[in-house]
């Protein structure tokens, strides 16, 4: 990676023997919800620039690592430490009913005419450049998810998260936007956090693969294949039955190539 | 979710510093300490419920002082604005008389049987007109009328329609709270997501179970609003009613000392008014967890 | 052996202490029908409470009858007349004065034509308003001479005069006496000084004076209510308790209360018509009735008999 | 979505008649017609504008009816329900003496100065107390007692402390209607979802922004309610204050007629005031069509 | 199929002309949001019993063919025949918030004891016997969604419309949901309308394949695959990669197995 060790933030002094050079550092990281342990334990570091893929069922508590990360939520014990600028893609598109599309888009930005024009600019990327002056409500879910997607990436954060950013799309907008976050990353190369349903995509975009299993990380690989990663890769193949496999589903016949 | 949202504006406040600006290569990211139990800024939210309970009473106390200040100083005149010591002589008289305890006793009946009708009159009206245009066209309008007449006004009519006694009162407290709870519900109605009641309908929800099973609860905090803004009405609307004929009653005590200009006891009047608000208040907050626990608050700091 | 039940007579009144001072003078006691006290403030529910029949007998001021008759686009007569006074009654000792026109000696008014300019605090309707109508025409002035500073009550308007915004200020004594006591205003006129009757009534509909039970009824009660002030008279300590325990006076308020309480009954007679002729005439002068009223058709003298006694009724 | 909710009663009401009944493995589906602009029951929401227009004016007409009934037949004494035909007469009397056209001119000004205070203060206050802790403990006490405060017994105060111009007519009108906003301010801030203010503070708005461009717009339909609300408590609150040295408006010719009991204004005054309502109501409707475009309303039928 | 031909509906009579054999009897539907032109000439018949898969790009107007049929908006021109007895999965979950989990389940029903049961019952079927008392907001996004699809499936309909029910599920999840979707189509056969993105999923799951583009349907092809369906069957990856031609996707080597 590119970066150099991050600078101190000035108002937060660094809690002894955390370490500078990550920029994201969790340490022992625990989550009760009304007496359940819903995170039991996370450690996790994520260095500046790398692109980690976030895999576990439904309700493990991935969700749950994203809104501690993004400080929407306070671990019960433990350390956390993240960069100061983050953005987030959030599992609903949560756009303001109230603002049309465009404001949505640059919701933190001045909104003047500049401000406009990047939103187009940004709507125009996710393919919703009909749709800049609509409502939210009239959005298809594919076209809100993309609005969405498109906020985060107006900005320049150093650590993106992003949370089944791309669950309902169909499989060409779904390149599209992978493409899309490929090209913000290459920009800035901000830390990425994806969580992910489909284990190839998170083969194709990841640097590294975190599988969440009942609230703690299970399995932890890096994924050495060059890109563009292509799934005839034999090596591919072997990744994803490990992950597969970690993740109990039976193996079905056509996932070996 | 509170505790989350506090969070937040530590966050926030950093966040907002990020420059949006142009295409950097490689950064050093700025790094934030959200571990758990952190020494963080003093906040409000992390005062202790006592100094919270303290704050409460501050501006009360501060305007307490101020009177008698301004009373001592001779800065108003006594007929006006008798001074606290005053007021508590004539809390002393109305209570050793047992007038006040009785008075409470009268018009809270009073004005909870008006609350009570009017209320539930309102709710009603208020669904039928916020779910179909029927209940709109022919409710919307006359309550719409109805709320813009001054109960001081209805007081003669009502003498004439409703007697002097009891009925009459009650009629003046139904006018004064059907509407709050009618224009809430109203609204509270017309602001439910369109995707509940088609999800409801979709799943066989005739209309009166969709009222009762996804209407009512999802319209419940509107409603509540209404039912704070009536349960004040009700008994504001002492003051009116309980000038045909009443006997006792708060409303009584406040017009008898308005014509004997005993300030005093009008301002002590006040005070139980207002008290009385703050024990509304306080007890439809209970309402409000008890009835809505499903709702997390945001509050930002 | 009493199975059936009395009759009753519900009479209204503007003074919460009264019912209680009824009582306490045993004066209906033994009535041979019940008397129900109603108290409904002001006019605005007099009236109605008299014209719907749930009272029988309002309390009013004089002056609330002529309004009300002056309201009437068919003319009043004694015989269609909806409501008749049969009774009145005033205090006469000079020490309780009830209406006064007060003066700030800041103000430097020497006489009545000093009064020009001044703002003068005043509260519509009733008999405050005709105190303050009738010291305008005394001192020979127009609205239009003066600043007057309407308000809602009298006891706003008192609020206004004591707080110094205004120079003059008519209406009840009580009110400003701490003032005045204090030599910082002084009286200028009293309401005898503009022949102001200053009555209080009892009214009663057409159809209670037409049937000859209730007219019986009606006779009694009166003539009772002579009683009653005869009490009142000798027992001036025992009301001044009442008002205090009842109705919250304080207590120097509730001696000087049951003090100017202290009334008679006046007869209805053709000096007292001539007064309030006047009354109604100044009103429709200055506009604030739309019709000449002719004071005959309010006013019954039949029950003189009964409030005053044999000797004052020819 | 009107039309979408609209077309969705006929469905609801022939899918309750499916029974949640046992395994069968077969069977024929009863179908139905969901054609566009096929001859369907005539329902409420089908009719044409100007019925609804005239059920709209159904009920005031009733009223009217039965009012000049009950005053012909004699039912109610003259002196208290004067017959609609003398109210027409007091109309006549007070627009050509041009008092009412002043009255509603001055009446206006008046209430419309106190509203944009008071309006403004209780948004002020509303937003404070809902979004952070120590504003709740500092102003929520004091506005809970604050309008208890029956305001006619505010007068002899403010006419101390304001004079007897307009300034005290204007304090009592915003005292009348800092409350509602205040409340429905409070409310609606408390009831946003968490979600979006949330997601407004990843993207690095402060609490000023937050307030401007998540908050305001999504807290705005009860706002407005709240708006509705104190905008009827402007006009009403004019009776009380226009008891101050007043020589024009409509409370002031309402408390005139009052003292002179010349019910045939006090009637025509209730009926300016109803149709003040109405129109207020009318305005609202508007307002809220205009700032609130993102709104789609549920309509049963 | 084994449905008769089905009744008429007593309320409805029939148009002339309408097919009385067909569940879903749609012709030239039209739907037109503020002058765009979303739906342009619609013609679809399903039989009783048929498993239609429906697939589309974001914003091509599959939820408003679905709105459509299930009663929730009416198209602009056009006849719409459709079974009285209909249970929809929204693209969002829907719950409602003031009500428990378990009441949401049943939120159709009498809301008694034996319906809790009927609630647990369902709850437990998509994997959520913990949260029957829980609140809506406190679920994960997949939870959420599953719940959702209890609620659908306690009803028994004559059309089952789903709209991307899967969309936010782990591959093991989402695989007993197939399983549960499967067997209650077994159980009394409803027809079905199932919007996804996953080609793969519409193969293994549908009789008939239909694609939608810019609201007209350009593929309208039938599953003659025998169950269980196997991604190793060369008509499988055949039929797969028609699809997604059909939608216009570059294909994927790792596609071609
Ligand atoms: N506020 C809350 N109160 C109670 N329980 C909660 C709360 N938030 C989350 N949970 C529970 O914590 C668990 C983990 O939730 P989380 O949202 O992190 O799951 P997830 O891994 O993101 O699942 P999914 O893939 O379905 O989105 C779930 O069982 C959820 O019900
Ligand atoms: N109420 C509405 N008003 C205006 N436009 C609308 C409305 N509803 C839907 N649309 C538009 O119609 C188009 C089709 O929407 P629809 O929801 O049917 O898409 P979809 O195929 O379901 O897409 P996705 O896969 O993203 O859910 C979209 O472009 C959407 O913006
Ligand atoms: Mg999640
Ligand atoms: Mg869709």
């Amino acid at each position: 990676m590119s970066s150099a060790s991050p600078a101190l933030h000035p108002l937060d002094p660094q809690p002894a023997g955390a370490p500078t050079d990550m920029a994201v550092h969790l340490r022992d990281v625990r989550r009760v919800f009304s007496g359940r342990e819903v995170l039991g334990g996370i450690d996790l570091s994520i260095p500046p620039g790398e692109f980690v893929a976030l895999l576990g069922h439904s309700g493990t508590g991935k969700t749950t690592i994203l809104r501690i990360l993004s400080g929407l939520d306070r671990a019960d014990a433990g350390t956390v430490q993240v960069p100061t600028a983050r953005s987030v893609v959030f599992q609903e598109p949560r756009l303001v009913p109230a603002k049309r599309v465009w404001q949505n888009v640059v919701i933190g930005h001045d909104q003047n005419r500049p401000a406009r024009e990047t939103a187009i600019a940004a709507l125009r990327e996710v393919g919703l450049g009909q749709h800049v002056d609509a409502w939210p409500k009239t959005l298809s879910g594919g076209e809100a998810q993309r609005v969405a997607l498109a906020r985060a990436l107006a900005v320049e954060p150093d650590l993106l998260l992003l949370d089944e950013p791309f669950a309902s799309l169909d499989a060409l907008t779904r390149m599209r936007m992978h493409d899309l976050v490929a090209q913000l990353w290459e920009r800035h190369h901000p830390a990425v956090v994806l969580v992910t349903h489909d284990v190839d995509e998170a083969i194709v975009l990841a640097d590294r693969i975190i599988v969440l299993n009942a609230g703690r990380i299970t399995l932890d690989v890096r994924v050495n294949l060059s890109k563009p990663r292509l799934r005839t890769d034999a090596r591919f193949g072997t990744l994803r039955q490990r992950l597969l496999d970690e993740l109990g589903v039976i193996s079905q016949p056509a996932r070996h190539d | 979710m509170t505790d989350a949202l506090a969070t937040l504006a530590e966050g926030a406040s950093v966040a907002r510093s990020r420059a949006p600006a142009g295409g950097r290569i490689s950064r050093s990211p700025q790094l934030q300490d959200l571990s758990p139990g952190e020494a963080r800024s003093t906040r409000w939210r992390q005062a202790s419920p006592w100094q919270r309970r303290a704050t409460r009473l501050l501006v009360p106390v501060l305007i307490l002082a101020a009177w008698q200040f301004v009373s001592e100083a001779g800065l108003v005149s006594t007929y006006v604005l008798p001074p606290p010591t005053a007021i508590l002589a004539a809390f002393h008289e109305l209570i050793v008389t047992g007038e006040l305890q009785s008075a409470i006793v009268t018009s809270s009946a009073r004005a909870l049987s008006g609350l009570v009708i009017g209320g539930s009159l309102g709710l009603a009206l208020g669904l039928f007109a916020g779910l179909w245009k029927l209940g709109d066209d022919v409710f919307d309008g006359p309550m719409q009328m109805l709320r813009m007449v001054p109960s001081i006004a209805l007081i003669p009519l009502f003498i004439v329609w409703f007697g002097i006694n009891e009925t009459a009162k009650i009629a003046l407290i139904i006018t004064a709270t059907a509407f709050p709870i009618y224009l809430n519900t109203y609204a509270g109605v017309r602001g439910i997501d369109n995707k509940l009641i088609e999800a409801g309908i979709i799943f066989g929800l005739d209309h009166k179970k969709l009222a009762r099973r996804i209407i009512l609860p999802t319209a419940l905090p509107s409603i509540l609003v209404g039912l704070r803004y009536s349960a004040g009405s009700s008994l504001l609307a002492l003051v009116a009613a309980e000038q045909i004929n009443a006997r006792s009653g708060i409303g009584y005590i406040l017009t008898i000392a308005n014509q004997n200009q005993r300030v005093d006891i009008i301002i002590a009047g006040i005070i139980v008014y207002a008290l009385l608000g703050l024990a509304l208040a306080a007890f439809m907050t209970f309402v409000e967890r008890l009835f809505l626990p499903w709702r997390t608050d945001i509050v930002l700091g | 052996q009493d199975a059936k039940p009395k009759p009753k007579l519900i009479v209204g009144t503007q003074d919460a202490g009264f019912p209680h001072i009824a009582d306490a003078s045993g004066a209906y006691k033994d009535a041979p029908y019940e008397v129900e006290w109603a108290v409904l403030p002001g006019p605005a529910a007099q009236f109605p409470a008299l014209y719907s029949k749930s009272v029988d007998i309002g309390w009013l001021g004089d002056t609330s009858l002529i309004l009300e008759q002056a309201k009437s686009t068919t003319p009043w007569t004694p015989d269609t007349a909806p409501l008749r006074i049969v009774a009145g009654w005033r205090n006469f000792d000079p020490q309780f004065r009830q209406l006064v026109t007060v003066v700030r000696n800041s103000a430097d008014v020497k006489s009545l034509a000093d009064l020009r300019g001044k703002k003068w605090a005043f509260n519509y309707g009733g008999i405050n308003h005709l105190q303050y109508v009738l010291s305008l025409v005394k001192a020979g002035l127009q609205e239009s001479d003066i600043e007057p500073v309407q308000l809602g009550d009298g006891f706003q308007a008192a609020a206004a005069f004591n707080a110094g915004r205004t120079e003059v200020y008519s209406g009840d004594f009580v009110r400003v006496k701490e003032l005045v006591d204090k030599g910082e205003a002084r009286i200028l006129l009293n309401g005898d000084d503009l022949g102001i009757p200053g009555l209080t009534v009892y009214a009663t509909r057409q159809d209670v004076l037409q049937d000859p039970e209730r007219k019986k009824q009606l006779a009694d009660f009166l003539e009772r209510g002579r009683k009653l002030w005869a009490w009142y008279d000798a027992n001036l300590p025992a009301v001044a308790k009442i008002y205090v325990d009842k109705v919250k006076y304080t207590p120097e308020k509730a001696e000087a209360q049951a003090g100017r309480n202290k009334s008679q009954f006046v007869p209805i007679d053709a000096k007292l018509l001539k007064e309030e002729q006047n009354i109604a005439d100044v009103l429709f002068e200055r506009g604030f009735i739309k019709n000449k009223v002719d004071v005959n058709a309010g006013f019954s003298g039949d029950y003189n008999v009964f409030t005053i006694g044999g000797a004052a009724a020819q």
